[in-house]
């Protein structure tokens, strides 16, 4: 669409043997711009966000990152051009300090950095998040919101082009959900590019410049939160076709 | 000539498919990759041999002494000895670790306990040694058999686990254990059972095999690995797929053997096991990881 | 993880060579009974230290020990009489090495049981297919191996080995590939998300890991005299591998030197005292030890140092 | 109190090679051994090691020991000192230096295993102890005993075994009792590739039509498929070079597929007594086997009662058992005719002198025992050897009825 386009999507489709999970998905994501990837359970934007990432190879359609062609790399070689993400259900790495938890992102991300300077680097993301002072502690031992913040930190120690957020707010408590969307308005003050699937509303109306809206599969509207959030078919595809 | 291949090598399968069943059962269900298996069915072998010998009394009607004594005792096994393991568990890696230690060590008192019992020597007797004809060729009278108790065998387990609301359970907590205890199933009593029951299983192939092989109390591993090849061809918790994978490997076995090279039997199963395995990571009929 | 050597490596390092240089000292005392125990124990350690390299940080269970061991073995048996000793050691490595490529590229895609099972399976059908070639063209599955190398030699040699697997995961735990592989032991997914060519890593840890036991079993076949595949494909020699190792505690470096050493000590003494129960008391002891002590030795020991120091401060 | 008699002895040791010592010093003769009671080599060294070395010690403690010149030529009994090797070559030789240099051993039997003698030659050979070793097959025995000159070989090699029983074979031809066609099939390993390659020359040389020769791997459970394909190609004669499971597991498949050929041969394990206790004599009519011995023979005949006796009922089997025993019977003979517990003197003495041993005279040539039995017969439950024919108590063969 734009010639500032970072992330783009075009005719991305996956089939899982007959169910069609994602069906023609475009839309790009621009410098600066945080994108929300909206839809009931089961639309397909967990799919979509694992193909951009590589996790699974797309039956169709192309993913590209400033021009440059993503689609089937593995999953390594897509962070290593830049591409960062948190997961659905929180991963961190027990068996590691927090420290190197988050020094991950940097000693394997796009710069690969090593030794002192990867410390460097995570130490400050810690600190960023609101984790200074825990660096030894192992992430076991941490509460849920932490953990999402040791997940976000080592997916911005890789110093991403885009950042993929994989309903990186849900199961947070009102004051903790205040917390994690001022570090993503942080996040975007700086300029980072986001995509990111979400369900909280508030989060969408307060951090989206745009949203795209799934359903079973396809895309359903794209446009601001106001825009998409009014969209009769959206409030159909949540809600149930009654109350459109 | 076909006929005989195929013919064959149904007999021969049966009698790896008890054990692998039962080595499958305990690992899916109860989570522990028994390493002792192969001593379970020594024991089972020796005790059909004293029994015979010193008693008169037949390989067949001995199952009916053997397999519930291997059941109870098993029961206790995994009371006793395996379920703490379990409880401390952090994750399926430590008790794989730890299951892999203790079966071991189980495996060594076992055999131990044979080689004090009966030396190192090789045991063997005949029963039903006798030629029966079957689509035109001689087959022995006792492997015949073997495999008619091992269908049987095999198709009670099915219906079982199947058709019943016990082992409706047992499945249930083989996919899922935490949810199945949701469910008010008793998960630990479960397992307890499916041990037991795979240990049985295996008994029973012991018994069986000792009609027509001859046997030390060395030779248990040798049957373990066998298994846990057939077991894994066929993808960890399903009997069926162990099933199949039984077949498949004695088919291959008997086939190499009888039209390319005898030379090459145990090569062509290995190998078949290691095609399996690499363009069906997750086994036969196993499920996606 | 701090990257200049600390003030406590540089000790353990030093205490480390000093070790070495004693132990190296051992065939001066004796060269009958207590070398040959030493032997045993020296390969083992050499084993297990480089299967912990590999399968410690990566939770894959390998039982293709007896396929490295037995392959390095057969090199010295083809090479020994015409090649000079360092040329059939630099050949055993590279042959350890490449079959460890060949199986870690086929079973990427396994996990948990499976690869266990499969690594097994492969060392056996190499072992049937060794059995196959030499059935078929050489007319004998027996080698002999008429190579002078004194015991002294042979556990000179397998102390160097301990030292390189010692060495060789001191290193790699200091570098991206050792701190790639702890992430991929505890999450691949995040792993590869995070830009970890783990297919890579693995497969090129594993190699240095196979490389290394193939030399263990080149240094050890001159001290068989006859190889055959029964021997040197003995799948004992996986399981007590793995069991070693995992008794001592694979997670940490000097994991498996805690594991074998009261191992093999034990078996011996075992052996001695009761050699028609040895088995059933292993087993009993065996036992005893998975229950009591859950953490392996090494754990035990770190438990036990830091109830000492808790005592003294 | 061990460590006080490990001292004495040491001392005693030394003073009786000065010729000073005196006659109560010496309390024991200890003799270590080290082989298989577990792993794949137990079964092998359950019937043919452990019962003969049993039933050795209690024969000579019986006897009040072994005479010992050195001693006042008075009897000293023997001290067993056993160790498992675990089938493994590794631990034998460490049991080996154990029984050496930590158990002071004065003589060490050789272990069981063609791999495990090999492996732990050096070791005999660095401490200067004898190493009579029996249960191994192969045709490198005159090698080896150049090699290491205090090994001595008892039980032949395949060119030999494989060698005499084509010999009877060819035999059996020349006077019209069986054709020209041979079945052959071998275990892939080291006896059955010995024996195969011993047969191959022989059979060819002799003008046999070898109809089928293949290998099978060790532990192959199913060997029907073998048999029913031989048994369509009708031989006169079916050789097996088989390891004990194998040879019960052909026979049992012979007799149900009614495979009848002239000449049944199989190996290993076929001069077992569970061989025949598990077929019948009736069954086992006729089927020839590796080993052999004159079972006539008074010896052999008070040989088997007593092995009876010592070893709980079990016989012995008709190939090793004995020369195991004869092996033994030869140290204690040369310890006694060199009257003190002088490895050098002892080992000259077996390599040159002639022996009074179950399975006869025994004199050994270049270290190795020439003409061995190589294949015997069931005859009427009794297994008789066949061949080598010029040996005292050789049989005739008879030929194989059909299975009952």
């Amino acid at each position: 669409m734009s010639d500032t386009a970072i992330l783009s999507i075009s005719g991305l489709s996956k089939a899982f043997g007959g169910l069609l999970a994602v069906n023609q998905i475009s839309f790009d994501v621009h410098q600066g711009e945080i994108v929300g990837l909206l839809g009931p359970n089961g639309s397909g934007k967990t799919t979509l966000l694992n193909m951009v990432s590589g996790a699974l190879p797309p039956t169709q359609g192309r993913v590209r990152l400033r021009g440059r062609e993503l689609t089937g790399l593995p999953p390594h070689q897509i962070a290593r051009a830049g591409v960062s993400r948190s997961f659905q259900l929180v991963r961190v790495l027990p068996s590691l300090t927090a420290l190197e938890n988050v020094m991950v992102g940097a000693v394997f991300g796009p710069d690969a950095v090593w030794g002192a300077e990867a410390e460097a680097i995570a130490r400050a993301l810690l600190e960023r998040v609101g984790l200074s002072g825990r660096e030894r502690q192992r992430p076991e031992a941490m509460t849920y919101i932490d953990q999402k913040r040791i997940e976000l930190a080592r997916a911005l120690a890789a110093d991403p082009q885009v950042l993929l957020l994989d309903e990186w707010l849900a199961g947070l408590n009102p004051t903790e959900l205040q917390t994690g969307i001022a570090l993503i308005e942080s996040l975007h003050a700086e300029g980072r590019s986001i995509l990111m699937v979400e369900h909280v509303m508030d989060a969408i109306r307060s951090l989206c410049d745009r949203c795209v809206v799934m359903n079973a599969g396809a895309k359903l509207a794209e446009g601001t939160p106001e825009q998409v959030l009014s969209n009769h078919d959206v409030i159909a595809a949540y809600l149930g076709d009654e109350n459109a | 000539m076909l006929t005989t291949i195929l013919v064959a090598s149904v007999l021969l399968g049966g009698a790896y498919a008890l054990m692998a069943m039962g080595l499958t059962l305990q690992y899916g269900v109860a989570r522990i990759m028994n390493l002792a298996s192969g001593e379970t069915l020594m024991g089972a072998a020796f005790g059909s041999f004293c029994l015979f010998t010193a008693l008169q009394i037949g390989p067949l009607l001995s199952l009916v002494l053997i397999v519930p004594l291997a059941f109870a005792i098993n029961w206790a096994i995994y009371r006793w000895l395996l379920s703490p393991l379990v409880r401390r568990a952090k994750n399926q890696g430590m008790l794989e670790v730890d299951s892999i230690l203790a079966t071991f060590g189980l495996l060594f008192v076992i055999e131990g306990a044979m080689l004090a019992g009966f030396g190192g020597n090789y045991y063997s007797y005949s029963f039903l040694a006798q030629p029966v004809t079957l689509l035109g060729h001689s087959f022995g009278l006792n492997r015949v058999v073997a495999f008619g108790v091992a269908a049987l065998v095999a198709l009670g387990l099915y219906f079982g686990l199947n058709r019943t609301r016990y082992g409706t359970a047992i499945r249930a907590v083989a996919v899922d254990p935490v949810a199945a205890g949701l469910v008010a199933i008793d998960v630990p009593r479960a397992a307890a059972f499916a041990f037991a029951l795979g240990s049985a299983l295996t008994a029973c192939g012991g018994s069986l095999l000792s009609m027509f092989l001859t046997f030390n109390a060395s030779m248990g591993v040798v049957f373990t690995m066998k298994a846990l090849i057939i077991v894994i061809m066929g993808g960890v918790g399903d009997p069926r797929g162990a099933v199949i994978a039984a077949f498949l490997l004695a088919l291959v076995e008997t086939l190499v053997a009888a039209l390319v090279d005898p030379g090459l039997t145990l090569a062509a199963t290995y190998l078949l096991f290691v095609l399996t395995l690499l363009f069906r990571p997750q086994g036969l009929m196993g499920r996606r990881a | 993880m701090i990257f200049p050597m600390q003030r406590r490596e540089v000790i353990a390092v030093a205490a480390s060579m000093a070790a070495l240089a004693l132990l190296a000292g051992l065939p001066l005392a004796d060269d009958g009974f207590w070398l040959a125990l030493a032997i045993t124990i020296a390969s083992y350690v050499a084993m297990a230290t480089a299967w912990a390299l590999f399968s410690g940080p990566t939770n894959y269970v390998s039982l293709a020990t007896a396929a490295f061991f037995g392959s390095g073995a057969y090199v010295v048996s083809a090479l020994a009489e015409t090649a000079p000793w360092p040329v059939v050691l630099v050949a055993a490595a590279v042959v350890g090495a490449l079959l460890a490529l060949a199986t870690g590229l086929a079973t990427l895609r396994l996990s948990g049981m499976y690869f266990v099972i499969f690594s097994f399976g492969l060392a056996e059908l190499i072992r049937q297919l060794v059995t196959y070639y030499q059935t078929q063209f050489t007319g004998s599955v027996g080698r002999y191996i008429f190579v002078t190398i004194s015991a002294a030699e042979i556990y000179w040699q397998l102390l160097g080995l301990c030292a390189i697997g010692l060495f060789a995961g001191w290193a790699i735990n200091r570098s991206r590939l050792g701190f790639a592989l702890r992430v991929i032991g505890d999450d691949e997914t995040v792993a590869a998300h995070s830009g970890i060519d783990t297919a890579r890593a693995k497969v090129l840890l594993f190699s240095i890991s196979g490389a290394l036991i193939a030399l263990v079993g080149a240094v050890m076949a001159p001290r068989f005299t006859y190889i055959e595949p029964q021997i040197a494909y003995n799948p004992m020699v996986s399981f007590q591998v793995v069991i070693m190792a995992l008794l001592g505690g694979a997670k940490r470096l000097w994991g498996p030197l805690v594991g074998v050493i009261p191992f093999v000590l034990l078996y011996e003494w075992i052996a001695g005292r009761f050699p028609n129960h040895t088995h059933l008391l292993l087993g009993l002891v065996f036992l005893l030890v998975v229950y009591f002590v859950p953490q392996g030795v090494s754990g035990w020991l770190e438990k036990a140092w830091r109830k000492l120091q808790g005592k003294s401060a | 109190m061990r460590k006080h008699l490990i001292g004495t002895l040491a001392v005693s040791a030394a003073l009786m090679a000065a010729g000073l010592v005196q006659a109560q010093e010496i309390k024991s003769i200890k003799i270590g051994t080290a082989a298989a009671k577990t792993g794949p080599g137990a079964g092998g060294a359950g019937v043919t090691h452990w019962p003969n070395v049993k039933l050795w010690v209690a024969q000579v403690n019986k006897g009040g020991g072994i005479l010992l010149k050195s001693a006042g030529n008075k009897r000293v009994p023997v001290e067993l000192i056993e160790y498992d090797d675990r089938s493994s070559n590794d631990d034998a030789v460490k049991a080996i230096e154990r029984l050496a240099t930590q158990d002071k051993a004065d003589f060490i039997i050789a272990p069981w295993g063609t791999g495990a003698n090999l492996a732990t030659a050096p070791v005999f050979a660095k401490y200067g102890y004898p190493q009579i070793a029996v249960t191994s097959v192969t045709d490198k025995g005159p090698e080896l005993a150049k090699r290491w000159p205090n090994s001595f070989w008892l039980l032949g090699g395949g060119q030999h075994m494989a060698g005499s029983l084509v010999e009877l074979l060819k035999k059996m031809n020349a006077e019209g009792k069986i054709g020209k066609k041979v079945a052959m099939v071998h275990v892939a390993d080291g006896y059955g590739l010995d024996m195969v390659a011993g047969a191959r020359p022989a059979l060819k040389a002799a003008g046999f039509d070898v109809v089928y020769d293949k290998s099978y791997p060790l532990g192959t459970q199913d060997l029907s498929p073998i048999v029913n394909e031989i048994k369509g190609l009708n031989p006169d004669a079916f050789i097996a070079f088989s390891y004990p499971p194998d040879t019960f597991g052909f026979t049992e498949q012979s007799k149900i597929a009614g495979f009848n050929p002239k000449v049944f041969y199989v190996g290993v394990g076929g001069a077992f007594p569970v061989y025949r206790n598990k077929f019948s004599a009736a069954t086992i009519e006729g089927v020839m086997g590796t080993g052999g011995w004159d079972v006539a023979s008074p010896k052999i005949q008070d040989y088997i009662k007593a092995h009876k006796e010592a070893n709980g009922g079990n016989e012995p089997d008709a190939w090793a058992s004995s020369v195991q025993y004869a092996a033994l019977e030869m140290l204690q003979q040369a310890i006694e005719r060199v009257g003190a517990l002088d490895r050098a003197a002892v080992t000259k003495e077996l390599g040159s002198g002639e022996f009074d041993t179950v399975i006869g005279k025994l004199k050994l040539k270049g270290n190795v025992r020439e003409n061995p039995w190589a294949v015997g017969q069931w005859q009427g439950g009794s297994f008789y050897g066949l061949s080598p024919t010029n040996l005292p108590g050789a049989h005739t063969p008879i030929l194989k009825p059909a299975w009952k």
